[in-house]
């Protein structure tokens, strides 16, 4: 059974840490990619961090979860290491994959994270059939499929959704509605009511505020644990928003977004600020308390960065490894 | 030794297997009560239960995603897909994710599945309940691919085929489901990548896969007939696929066709030819054969449908041309 | 704009008539099988066929249809012929497709049936695109897609619903509930309220009871109307039955429906029977106007017939045309 | 004459095509104001609305769909499929439902759209987003397959794509959108199934498709200053393919080789190679060389990546060895 881990300080303080952890992971890969160190493409999670962070504070590692091409907020929350991610997204042979699947398929199967996915939508079968792993050998775990609201033109989705809800899967469905598919606006991209698309499968759909917290992990934890009963699956719409553009080469957004809705989402609904404040106010926290933990996160970060730079590439006999399983 | 179908044949590995290993659980359309419509599975569902024995909507995406997800957790998920030609609708969870997950896990994630489905024209079934779309995934690293030419085959490879770690694609032949083979009642197994040599013969080699075995037989018996020895092999995998086999046989006899039903175009025939003309090339006497289905969809009409699959007599005649030294195909 | 060419006697005549020409087709069909003169497999539309001619009726034949495994009757319905039909079936060269579609692709383009399609729920795409043609070219045509209860486990349905939704389509997804996908309820298929899996993209969504002609064929004159003014896209639920096996070769069903069920449908829901009776006691047609015109039916069922069995099969040079347009 | 990258080549195809042809519609994701993530489409909806550069949400299999309809219905619909690697998720669509529409119908219904996609790795965009996936729609009859070379090709063939009267699947180098080649300002259009003898040659033939044309020229390069002479053929369509253009050129040169980026086994590379060793068996001084890409999915590290797919190096060490008459893959 899930523990309410996140309810007492160090839950709470937990939380903190863990949506500071990636918002310093998304900087420092967003700073080796704009100096040409990081190879290929990467898209930025920053602003996302209390959906991740909520979701995953509610769940034991033995729960699993699927991500998607935005998903190094989902790794970090899931627990994994800032080292073996780094190498991940340099291809170094250290990396969670060996360097094999970078940044749009890193996967942390010790923490249950089954990998992100560079295919739209792609993982909802692969999270649901974790579901069924749990039901039919009876371990007890919650199944996570994180995915875009961009996701939801994926007909794949209402399949699995419809056998989930038929066979009464330990599934949670989260939507993280960040407002946009790449450069187009989610009301060009999908008719009617999010949630209504769940309903219509008989799956119970929530919403919540994904910028704070403390919401989505209360509802998360909530859920886990009628999930666990056997009351699942369940379908939850995360509001929040990305502060970077869609993929790290997305520089001129006006096009499709205004700066006065980026200022204003980073500015009044910034997760990590506000949760900040939070802590302070009620004195779980200080702010040099707060300052020395975002401090201890970047060091952390730097020597896992300079680490990884330096760290070896897999030798050119691994090109073929791996290609089956022994 | 006794005999059994091809369908019994199937049956009896899923059985065996799924008494010995309690994670393999079966999903597909139809597969609990009804058995699937060709009865393959009947009985099933009343040894295992509708826990093992999994009727899923009509949502072949779907149920193939939750495979990969169930084999990635622990489980071994056997995804019967109805008719070789749904294929086209699973190619991405099985393409884009099955496949290439252990690779891109940097081998810490596995995908122990396999997704049973079938071959062959000739059932005025039309040009989407007909197709042969091996070759599909072949092209694809991570995918093993096994074809069965009896029930004895089927048997052993499929039960290989569910204790492989990877995910295997295993494509039955649907004419040959009522078609019976002696199948030992003692517990067997067939190796991936090892080619069987059903028929010795000095004078060429036919290379035949699936559907097209019988076919070869059939036409090594025509060719006997005419003083000409033929060698039968069947690959039983193509991937991984046992050239090696097939090389040999190629330098005794010097020529050799390959006999396959899907289309003869980018197909299988195209793979084990250029392989043999390039590991035996010094060996042969003349270009290596290739008979394929028509490049054509399949027509519904019995009058045509029967014209676009290899025939024995197809076969032996331009293996005749061929060991005769009459150049076939040579502008 | 759509004529109300049924609201009139020699209207609901032709709707009469229209029914009992597939009822016909289906009774030859399916003894050209079980006497083994027909080649494959073949489903029949026996029992639905309120569905087919109330929507098709109130269709111009610059109207789209797509079908589905079980198209006969929506092929009929569409204004297809006999000779035409039977010769397709038995693979004839004078077959609607030269013989080279068969029971289960035959299509009709001269009366707007794109084909049946044997990949279930695989024509959405294809209906959805003629009314998307509709729109651009503004042809003012309107476009019907008819699919099983078993084609909603299908995704491609919800993607194109809801570009169908975004778009404004004049588009009708008709969804024919005879409870049954092969050999499998409904209702172990389908979690949920069937008609709110159109809602939630925003499409209006209905429920007719499919075996009442007049019902299923006013409420598409209405719709049709609506469509043609730029008001779609329209999801029906038509809850009809299906009087034979799954196919022709499913004879024993006691293991997923009663014999009881099966005679109550035949003997109290009979759309041709009871919609001849209303004919006859509103006194539109009297019994023997009725048999009249059931035996000039069968008369002609039975000289196309003849005429496809003694037909030519194609050449074989045909065996490689068509592959390519010129 | 000017030059204009393949990307510019693209967008004037597709924006001529359309100003005569009102019926030709281009849907998409992010086809609109974004003009594509690679920027190749900026401009058209300026030009034509939105009503024809369609924006579509996240759903290839539904608007491929969509395409195959609107198609039969009479609009010739341009179909953007952001990365090659998603041709999975549209398979059946494309494969089980435009490739077939026109022969199941016995030729009344036609289906003329195009898919236009990418293949091509070494962008370290790992094994989902760098596929070659063109053998597979090669090997369904019913479909085109093109794959331009060049920015004069690319708006050439897509010309002709536009016009024809049946589904055409063209993969652009996603490498080679920003290269620049000489393209006329006068209309052109080039013919399917003619191949282009790009480099003559009495030695070897180079068989090179889509990208690996440049290399295959590097490569000829390479050879000339060892004093080889090689002759490079783009058949620029793999269906048609023009094998009577290829295997006259390797009835001269009596070597071949095909070089191509789609995986080695079961692709393009096998095809080529079996006609080639068909049609000039009694020609040949050397078993036809096939270079494809390796076997595995495509990695992510730079260090991996790059070991995957031909280069010109080692064309020309293979091609070196053939002409010398040192076998190389012989047992
Ligand atoms: C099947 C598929 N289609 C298209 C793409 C290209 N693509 C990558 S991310 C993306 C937008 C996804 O939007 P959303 O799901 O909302 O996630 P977000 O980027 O907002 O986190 C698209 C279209 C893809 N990777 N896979
Ligand atoms: C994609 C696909 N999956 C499975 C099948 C096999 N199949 C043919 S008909 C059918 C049942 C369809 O049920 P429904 O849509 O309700 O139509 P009905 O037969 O009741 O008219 C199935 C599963 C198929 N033809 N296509
Ligand atoms: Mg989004
Ligand atoms: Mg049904």
């Amino acid at each position: 059974m899930a523990k309410k881990k996140s309810s007492n300080a160090d839950g709470l303080l937990r939380m903190y840490e863990q949506m500071v952890r990636i918002r310093t992971f998304e900087d420092n890969a967003n700073q080796l990619y704009l100096s040409a160190k990081m190879p290929g493409l990467t898209h930025m999670y920053s602003g996302q961090e209390a959906v991740a962070v909520g979701i995953c504070e509610a769940l034991e590692k033995t729960d699993h979860i699927t991500s998607t091409h935005r998903g190094h907020g989902h790794c970090v929350a899931k627990g994994a290491k800032f080292k073996e991610m780094f190498c991940e997204l340099l291809g170094k042979a250290e990396g969670y994959c060996r360097g094999k699947g970078g940044s749009m398929h890193i996967a942390d199967q010790e923490n249950g994270n089954l990998g992100a996915n560079a295919i739209v939508g792609g993982s909802a079968g692969i999270a649901t059939g974790a579901a069924l792993t749990a039901k039919r050998l009876g371990t007890g775990a919650v199944s996570v499929c994180f995915f875009g609201d961009g996701a939801l033109g994926q007909g794949l989705l209402y399949e699995v959704m419809n056998m989930a809800a038929l066979w009464r899967l330990p599934m949670i469905y989260a939507c993280e509605n960040n407002l946009y598919g790449e450069y187009t606006h989610v009301s060009e991209m999908a008719a009617g009511e999010i949630g209504g698309r769940a309903r219509a499968f008989g799956i119970e759909a929530f919403k919540v505020d994904g910028q704070d917290v403390l919401a989505v992990n209360r509802l998360t934890q909530d859920l886990v644990q009628r999930a666990r009963k056997g009351e699942g699956p369940f379908f939850v719409e995360l509001a929040t928003y990305r502060y970077h553009g869609h993929h790290v080469g997305d520089i001129n957004r006006t096009y499709y977004r205004s700066k006065e809705e980026e200022a204003d989402w980073k500015k009044n609904r910034d997760p990590i600020t506000n949760f900040g404040d939070w802590l302070i106010a009620e004195k779980i926290a200080s702010a040099a308390d707060l300052d020395a933990l975002n401090e201890g996160i970047r060091a952390n970060a730097k020597a896992a960065v300079d680490y990884a730079l330096n760290a070896p590439y897999p030798p050119s006999s691994e090109v073929d490894a791996h290609v089956y399983a022994a | 030794m006794r005999e059994i179908t091809l369908s019994q044949a199937v049956n009896e590995a899923i059985a065996e297997e799924m008494r010995s290993d309690p994670t393999i659980v079966l999903l597909g359309e139809d597969v609990a009560e009804a058995g699937t419509p060709f009865k393959i599975l009947s009985g099933l569902v009343e040894e295992f239960g509708p826990d093992r024995i999994v009727d899923t909507p009509i949502s072949e995406p779907g149920f193939a995603g939750i495979a990969v997800g169930a084999a990635m957790t622990g489980m071994r998920p056997i995804v019967d897909l109805m008719f070789g030609d749904f294929l086209f609708l699973v190619m991405d969870q099985i393409c884009n994710q099955a496949a290439k997950t252990h690779y891109m896990s940097g081998g810490k994630l596995n995908v122990p599945m396999v997704l049973r489905t079938n071959l062959g024209a000739t059932r005025r079934s039309a040009a989407q309940h007909s197709q042969s779309l091996h070759a599909l995934v072949a092209h694809i690293p991570g995918l093993k691919v096994a074809l069965p030419s009896s029930a004895y085959e089927a048997k052993g490879l499929l039960k290989t085929a569910i204790r492989d770690n990877n995910p295997v694609v295993i494509f039955e032949d649907k004419l040959m489901y009522q078609d019976k083979a002696p199948v030992p009642e003692e517990e067997y197994t067939i190796a991936f990548g090892e080619a069987n040599v059903l028929r010795q013969g000095n004078d060429i080699t036919l290379v035949a896969i699936s559907s097209m075995v019988q076919v070869a037989l059939a036409a090594a018996d025509l060719l006997a007939a005419d003083g000409i020895s033929a060698e039968v092999i069947d690959p039983r995998t193509i991937v991984p696929l046992d050239d090696k086999t097939i090389v040999q046989s190629v330098k005794k006899t010097s020529r050799a066709m390959v006999i396959d039903e899907g289309h003869q175009s980018y197909g299988v025939t195209a793979e084990i030819a250029a392989r043999i003309s390039e590991q035996a090339f010094y060996h042969l006497d003349a270009p290596v054969g290739r008979l394929g289905a028509m490049d054509v969809p399949v027509p519904f009409s019995p009058a045509l449908e029967d014209l676009t699959v290899p025939t024995a007599e197809v076969v032996a005649q331009r293996a005749r041309l061929a060991v005769r030294g009459e150049l076939f195909r040579v502008a």
